[in-house]
């Protein structure tokens, strides 16, 4: 996955794209609207000036998050569906850590606790389904899906307790455990996004370098081998969700600790599920997945400013579209490369 | 809680849950076709949520329930193309694929409903079955279904054929079982049926309702899981979820003073604890999710 | 049908690549009816490729194939094709699905039906019937994973036998069978070629070769380099045939038996280690590893050697008993642990355990050891560097590219990976190894045995099960021979050198030993 | 980039973000739309909606239609109500409203924000009343999507004005879940309709969005009463809607619209209900006869005591 040349993939990247968009300009021309201008208000709007590619950058991040919480367990060779639970529960703890701690509590003190109660609240339930795949064999995919309904019915329960009065959202966090916006003209761009890139190169170093990462990348391949290599392979199964479940915690940082200063019931709903779109169009790389986070952010944004012109189910298609043409065009070329690179 | 007791032993509760478990039943058995030939089948959600809109599409338009379940069928078959073509033609990664299936699914849904009818929401009531479940033959063709697809399975040439590819698809394909075919049509199997529980989903509420599926798919899936992959197991775990969903129901009437959120919960709570053993560790068609190789 | 040629399977220019390697180099090979045809080569010399090209298995992408001297087109050739014509073909990993049973097995792709229903008592009968003319007992109503090895080699047979065909193909079908259990099959064979079948065989064993083929064909890299008359050649002809050089086929060693005053490194102690289903896969054994010894474990496949190494390892938990390295307890430690304690294992699965096929060689060379490579700022990417070159370069890997793919490699050369790693630990003072040499070429079993050799010079202990029954005799100090679980006895010293050696190991894996 | 829009110059602009359902709910999106296109039709203003994709999108579109030049930002739901709040501060010379915002009735605002707030408590306490005046059973059925605050006031109005005319009647009620998704799962719907039905309910409203529909299908397979929320819904299932309780997000909307246009746009919080003639239930010849002359005279004294603030509707 790492070393494939980059000329392949510009190329699955390029042909994802024109095929997306190709679908996308068959619906816009249905809908009576001409694709030029569609797609030409999508990129103003969103690269055109500063408060747009902050909005990206803002609508980025959580991909960012989740698609590295994808990328992580994938390749311990497990498939993290519940990113989007871990998130919700992450955001959760974030605010209610953030908003009990004293008015004045310091910066230095209050931002490392808040930033750790999200990682751990989304460690926490990402680890449910690891322990449950390495002690009974559970399957995660179905276990991680579960989850994810657990935690909606956990957030709103949890919410009758601690939603501000006819709100839906909890109260502030305290000014030390909020984190400064980018100052991208107003847009609610913030330093979680520089988090998440400090969390990439994180995930990079883990794989690529440490020695943890070179055995969960040994299990995802071949829990066999790496078992006679001495490697706990149920354990890294565990450390491995745990982890994943713990990077997708972290969205909870853009909006809670970043943007809004609390949490809202529907906070990042649908950026788990983008997150293995993220992880599938990086190609598992943290670059890539940052990369991949860019993309499917502009187009999240862009997707509202040409609302007037098409409706907001349209994005929702173009985005399906993309991955599922990262997915084919992907397969095929590593297949041909498969096939040529022996 | 006497009142739930009460209702427990009620005609009208049993039915309930029968009507509750069949779009769960349709999906299952669909799920256990596609899975054990060897291919994941997370794209149901999606394929309810086609089939309950070309159900309720066409019957809006032909003013016949039983066109519109066709329709359904049919649409839940296209989905399976697109499926097949993806993971089994091109060996894109089953998992991704079926989740961008349904994200697919949810979008364009929407986005038809919009073009047919202006609204996001819903569409006009349509026409559907009438008479109670037992003048439904949906119903019927469920409960008929449940009974041949499990010696369908054991006791035909496709079913042999179905089990082997999932399996061994590299020794299937040795003894001359040309192994895309064969998972082709339990794909396309697979599409039908999860079109036709979209079908009862839609003809049961009279029209299609912006993602109406609700995660039926997902937990559809489960119960393939817990089940172990036989379909008449499956079906009895789709009881199994009909009959907690039903509970669920007249919890919340009966009033516990219990969280319902708590309530709402039970199903998945069930499947995690039945998945996590008591159901005794279940095996996976040896090749499932993998791609068919030359 | 101008044609006065009797082949029933001939291949003329035939070629097939994978990307870059060219797997097969025009090709021509011709079988004959009523003959024994072997088909011999190096690991990855091409003999499965192009018998899976006669089947219909793998598309030519050149050259023509004639069954029966009608010429198949290549793009409508397949397995379906191949089997209507009669040929069949048993392969090299079995083709079996383990979760169905043996009569539906030997039906699938050909089902029989009844009143639109599968018919499998009819099929059933028929293979009661085949299994005792041919002698090949299996009950046809077994699921195929509960069979041993052996049974399962029976039934790929069996099926072949039900299609019924002309042609044989059998590709290293004895790499996993007891002798007993081979000569057997060899005897099936004779009569099969005896009664007007074509077999063509595919083996390392070149003694085999010799007593039963008439014909042998030599591929090397691809291209047939060698036809020969097997009645009259010998086994060093072949193997010189193959690898292009002189092959020791019998390595040089000092006198057996453990340096005198050797220090005792692995201590075995009433061990037991149960199957998943409770039944005893080993009960009660004991046995003692010294420094600078060979201990040679024999046993019909099933036996426990199996779960004796891996439970030693660590692998496999035990129920009772003691393991001692060098005087220090390794019951309670992880596979980990025990490899830092000083056990080297080279596993009887080299694809599932002994690689990561998708890592690259450098990579696999550091599995076990990635401890030794990680510093402050990680894994220290040039020293591996540095020892993987080494390590390939000692261990005779071809490529010996670290950078290159473990999957790209062949079986042998894969092994040879797993030997160098495993010879390599700097801790190493006991090497388990189970099978170093099934399914490799000579060349590279030449290369196995030297090094192991050598770590018994350096006075590693090394626990070698084989069912490989000379390489136990040119190789041990000592050997024991399991059975049931237990060690049914053993033979040690000039009783190996003894004429007959081989055939007391085999009465006393049968259990006949009358175990002491 | 976001350029202001030159028709902006001359004439009346109103931007209007919807509510997570979107445009087409058949609902209180649809509403706020209606009254919108009204506007645009009566005072010739120019319109532009935005759906937000997601919850973070919807203080991205505010600022979009503000920096447009748009005079009048409407956004509807009482999820907008911090978004508008932080615009408004950093837009002082565009004027927002939202709808359902939250905030208690005189809480400061600042003065470009008007916060339109209904009394739903007020008319399902009507309903209420003619639910408990209707049943003969004397159980009657509550079904509610997600449950949220804002549906638990329709809930404890419903609940107040049952028992306020026949304390000894028991009130079912039963939520679909606990995600959005419990607004669109008309299949629950059904069945929980159908469950409080069988225990003998005889009339049920509810305030469940599209999963309302499921409990108008069991209305119709079991032939009895349903009431429906929000805006008219007899159509749904004529043979069986009761009444429904509206609430007015149109008038709502044109009013502030034509205040806008008139040059007296005020901000602040205001609530309006019964006796602004803003939420009510809807009585006309589709189900007239459904309701008869005793129930309909309890029931208008009943608007009239709450509109006299004689009887207060809890919200909780
Ligand atoms: N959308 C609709 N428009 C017009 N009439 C309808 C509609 N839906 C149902 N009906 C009529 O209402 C009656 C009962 O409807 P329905 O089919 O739901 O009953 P049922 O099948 O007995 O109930 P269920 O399947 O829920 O047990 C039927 O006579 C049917 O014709
Ligand atoms: N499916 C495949 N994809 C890529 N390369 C392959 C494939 N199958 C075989 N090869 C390559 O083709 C060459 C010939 O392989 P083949 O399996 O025919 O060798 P062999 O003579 O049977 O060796 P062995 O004695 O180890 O069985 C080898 O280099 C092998 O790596
Ligand atoms: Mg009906
Ligand atoms: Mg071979």
């Amino acid at each position: 996955m790492t070393r494939a040349p980059v000329m392949r993939e510009a190329l699955v990247l390029g042909i994802s794209l024109l095929s997306a968009m190709a679908a996308g300009s068959l619906l816009i021309l249905a809908l009576g609207e001409s694709p030029a201008h569609v797609y030409g208000l999508l990129l103003r709007s969103t690269w055109g000036d500063s408060y747009g590619v902050g909005q990206v950058l803002f609508k980025s991040t959580p991909l960012i998050f989740t698609g590295l919480s994808v990328a992580l367990a994938f390749r311990a060779g497990l498939f993290n569906i519940g990113a989007e639970g871990q998130l919700m529960l992450g955001g959760l703890a974030a605010a209610l850590v953030g908003a009990s701690l004293p008015a004045g509590a310091p910066a230095a003190l209050a931002l490392p606790l808040v930033v750790l109660a999200a990682a751990l609240a989304g460690a926490v339930w990402g680890a449910i389904p690891g322990v449950l795949r390495a002690c009974f064999g559970a399957h995660e995919v179905i276990n991680t899906i579960m989850l994810n309904f657990l935690a909606a019915a956990l957030v709103l329960g949890l919410g009758h307790e601690v939603f501000l009065p006819e709100t839906t959202h909890t109260a502030l966090v305290v000014e030390g455990a909020r984190l400064p916006a980018l100052g991208l003209a107003g847009s609610a761009a913030n330093l979680s996004f520089i988090l998440a890139l400090v969390a990439a190169a994180a995930v990079w170093f883990y794989l690529a370098r440490a020695r943890r990462g070179f055995e969960l990348r040994a299990v995802g391949l071949s829990p066999g081998a790496a078992e006679n290599a001495g490697v706990r392979v149920r354990a890294t199964w565990v450390a491995a969700m745990a982890t994943a479940g713990a990077l997708a915690g972290l969205v909870g940082c853009n909006f809670v600790l970043g943007y809004k200063h609390y949490f809202e019931e529907g906070m990042g709903r649908g950026a788990g599920f983008m997150g293995i779109a993220v992880a599938l169009l990086g190609r598992g790389h943290p670059l890539g997945v940052v990369l991949a986070a860019l993309l499917l952010g502009t187009l999240s944004h862009g997707g509202m400013a040409v609302n007037a012109l098409v409706p907001k189910e349209l994005v929702d298609v173009l985005q399906a579209v993309i991955i599922l043409a990262v997915a084919a065009s992907s397969a095929a070329l590593d297949r041909g490369a498969g096939r040529a690179g022996q | 809680m006497s009142g739930f007791l009460e209702s427990l032993v009620g005609f009208a509760f049993w039915v309930q849950v029968l009507r509750i478990s069949v779009p769960y039943v349709l999906a299952a058995l669909g799920g256990a076709t596609s899975e054990r030939s060897g291919v994941i089948d997370l794209a149901l959600e999606g394929k309810l949520l086609v089939g309950a809109f070309a159900t309720a599409w066409v019957a809006d338009l032909s003013q016949s329930p039983w066109l519109g379940a066709l329709a359904g069928a049919a649409a839940g078959a296209l989905v399976a193309l697109l499926y097949g073509l993806l993971v089994l033609r091109w060996r894109a990664n089953q998992i991704v694929v079926g989740v961008a299936i349904n994200l697919l699914a949810f979008g364009l849904t929407r986005y038809l409903l919009k073009l047919a009818y202006g609204s996001t929401s819903s569409s006009p009531p349509t026409p559907g079955f009438e008479g109670g479940l037992a003048g439904n033959p949906l119903f019927w063709a469920c409960a008929a279904l449940v009974v041949v697809w499990q010696p369908l399975f054991s006791r035909t040439r496709f079913g042999l054929r179905l089990r082997a590819a999932g399996e061994h698809p590299q020794a299937a394909a040795s003894v001359g079982v040309v192994v895309g075919r064969v998972r082709w049509a339990a794909v396309t199997l697979s599409g039908v049926l999860a079109g036709l529980g979209g079908a009862w989903l839609a003809l049961d509420n009279h029209g299609f309702t912006a993602e109406m599926s609700g995660g039926r798919g997902y937990i559809a899936l489960a119960a393939v899981i817990m089940g172990k992959w036989r379909p008449a197991a499956a079906a009895l775990a789709c009881l199994l979820f009909g009959f907690a969903e039903t509970c669920q129901l007249h919890l919340q009437a009966a009033d516990l003073g219990l969280p319902t959120e708590v309530i709402r919960s039970l199903p998945y709570l069930l499947t995690m604890v039945a998945l996590a053993g008591f159901i005794g560790r279940s095996r996976a068609p040896a090749a499932l999710g993998v791609p068919e190789d030359v | 049908m101008s044609t006065t040629d009797d082949a029933v399977l001939a291949l003329s220019g035939v070629s097939r690549a994978f990307g870059a390697v060219l797997a097969n180099d025009r090709v021509d090979l011709r079988v004959t009816r009523g003959h024994v045809h072997a088909l011999v080569g190096e690991n990855g010399a091409g003999k499965s490729t192009l018998m899976r090209v006669a089947y219909g298995e793998l598309r030519a992408d050149g050259g023509e194939i004639r069954l029966k001297g009608e010429l198949i087109p290549r793009e409508r050739h397949s397995p379906r094709e191949a089997i209507r014509r009669g040929v069949g073909m048993v392969h090299q990993h079995f083709m079996l699905v383990p979760t169905l049973s043996v009569v539906e097995n030997v039906v699938l792709g050909r089902e029989p039906l009844r009143r639109g229903l599968l018919d499998l008592a009819g099929p059933a009968g028929a293979l009661r019937e085949l299994s005792r003319r041919f002698g090949l007992e299996v009950e046809p109503r077994a699921r195929v994973e509960e069979l041993s090895v052996g049974e399962r080699q029976r039934v790929e047979i069996l099926r072949v036998l039900w299609q019924g065909c002309d042609v044989l193909i059998l590709d290293e079908p004895t790499a996993v069978l007891a002798p007993a259990e081979v000569r057997r099959l060899f005897g099936v064979l004779a009569d099969m070629a005896a009664s007007g079948l074509a077999v063509v065989l595919i083996t390392h064993k070149l003694d085999e070769v010799c007593a039963l083929a008439e014909r042998v064909t030599v591929m090397r890299q691809g291209r047939v380099v060698d036809e020969l008359d097997g009645r009259v050649v010998s086994a060093a002809t072949i193997a010189r045939a193959m690898v292009g050089r002189e092959v020791l086929l019998r390595v040089e060693r000092g006198p057996r038996g453990a340096p005198p005053g050797a220090a005792t490194l692995l201590r075995v102690d009433g061990l037991r280690v149960t199957r998943g289903e409770g039944t005893d896969a080993v009960s009660d054994l004991s046995l003692v590893v010294k420094a600078g010894e060979i201990v040679g474990l024999a046993g019909v496949e099933g036996n426990g050697q199996r779960e004796l190494v891996e439970a030693l390892v660590g692998l496999r938990p035990q129920a009772a008993g003691s393991i001692s390295l060098a005087g220090r307890e390794l019951s309670r430690l992880g596979v980990g642990e025990r490899l830092a304690a000083g056990l080297g294992h080279v596993p009887e699965d080299r694809l599932a355990r002994g690689l990561v096929l998708d890592f690259s060689l450098e990579e696999n060379l550091a599995l076990g050891r990635q401890g030794e490579f990680c510093g402050w700022f990680g894994l220290d990417r040039r020293r591996l560097r540095v020892e993987a070159i080494r390590l390939l370069a000692e261990g005779d890997v071809r490529p010996a590219e670290p950078l290159a793919c473990a999957r790209a490699l062949s079986g042998g050369n894969q092994q040879k990976v797993v030997m160098a790693r495993e010879l390599s630990r700097p801790a190493a003072r006991v090497l388990l190894c189970a099978q170093p040499t099934r399914g490799v070429d000579i060349g590279a079993i030449e290369h196995i045995h030297r090094g192991i050799l050598a770590a018994r010079g350096r006075g590693v202990g090394v626990l070698l099960a084989s069912a490989d029954l000379p390489e136990l005799l040119a190789l041990s100090d000592r050997v024991l021979v399991m059975f049931k679980g237990r060690v049914a006895g053993q033979l040690a010293g000039a009783e190996l050198d003894a004429p007959g050696a081989a055939e007391r190991l085999g009465e006393l894996m049968t259990g006949a030993g009358g175990a002491t | 980039g976001v350029e202001p829009d030159s028709r902006c110059l001359q004439k009346l602009c109103v931007g209007l973000v919807f509510d997570v359902g979107g445009l087409g709910d058949k609902s209180f999106n649809d509403a706020a739309y209606l009254g919108l296109m009204r506007a645009q039709r009566e005072l010739g203003a120019v319109v532009r909606f935005i759906e937000p994709g997601d919850g973070s999108d919807r203080e991205s579109a505010l600022r979009e239609l503000a920096s447009q030049g748009y005079q009048l930002v409407f956004g509807v739901g009482f999820i907008y109500s911090d978004d508008l709040r932080k615009l408004a501060a950093e837009f002082p010379g565009t004027h927002f409203a939202g709808i359902d915002f939250s905030g208690a009735p005189g809480e400061p605002t600042p003065p470009n924000l008007a916060g339109l707030r209904f009394r739903e408590q007020e008319g399902s306490f009507l309903v209420g009343a003619i639910a408990g005046l209707v049943t003969r059973s004397r159980v009657v059925g509550f079904v509610g999507g997600m449950q949220i605050p804002l549906i638990r006031k329709f809930e404890a109005g419903y609940a107040a004005g049952v028992k306020h005319v026949c304390p000894d009647c028991q009130v079912l009620s039963a939520y679909a879940g606990t995600d959005p998704r419990a607004f669109s799962d008309p299949v629950t719907g059904k069945e929980l309709a159908l469950t409080q039905y069988g225990r003998g309910a005889d009339v049920i409203y509810h305030a469940a969005g599209k999963t309302g529909g499921g409990v108008f299908n069991a209305a119709r397979s079991v032939n009895r009463w349903a009431i429906g929320v929000d805006s008219d819904q007899y159509r749904e299932a004529p043979c069986c809607v009761l009444t429904s309780m509206v609430k007015r997000v149109d008038l709502a909307v044109l009013e502030t619209v034509r205040a806008q246009a008139a040059g007296r746009f005020q901000g602040g919080v205001r609530e309006a209900g019964l006796a602004e003639g803003q939420v009510g239930f809807v009585l006309d010849d589709n189900n007239r006869e459904r309701l008869s002359a005793p129930v309909l005279s309890r029931v208008g004294e009943l608007e009239r005591q709450i509109i006299q603030g004689i009887i207060r509707v809890p919200g909780t």
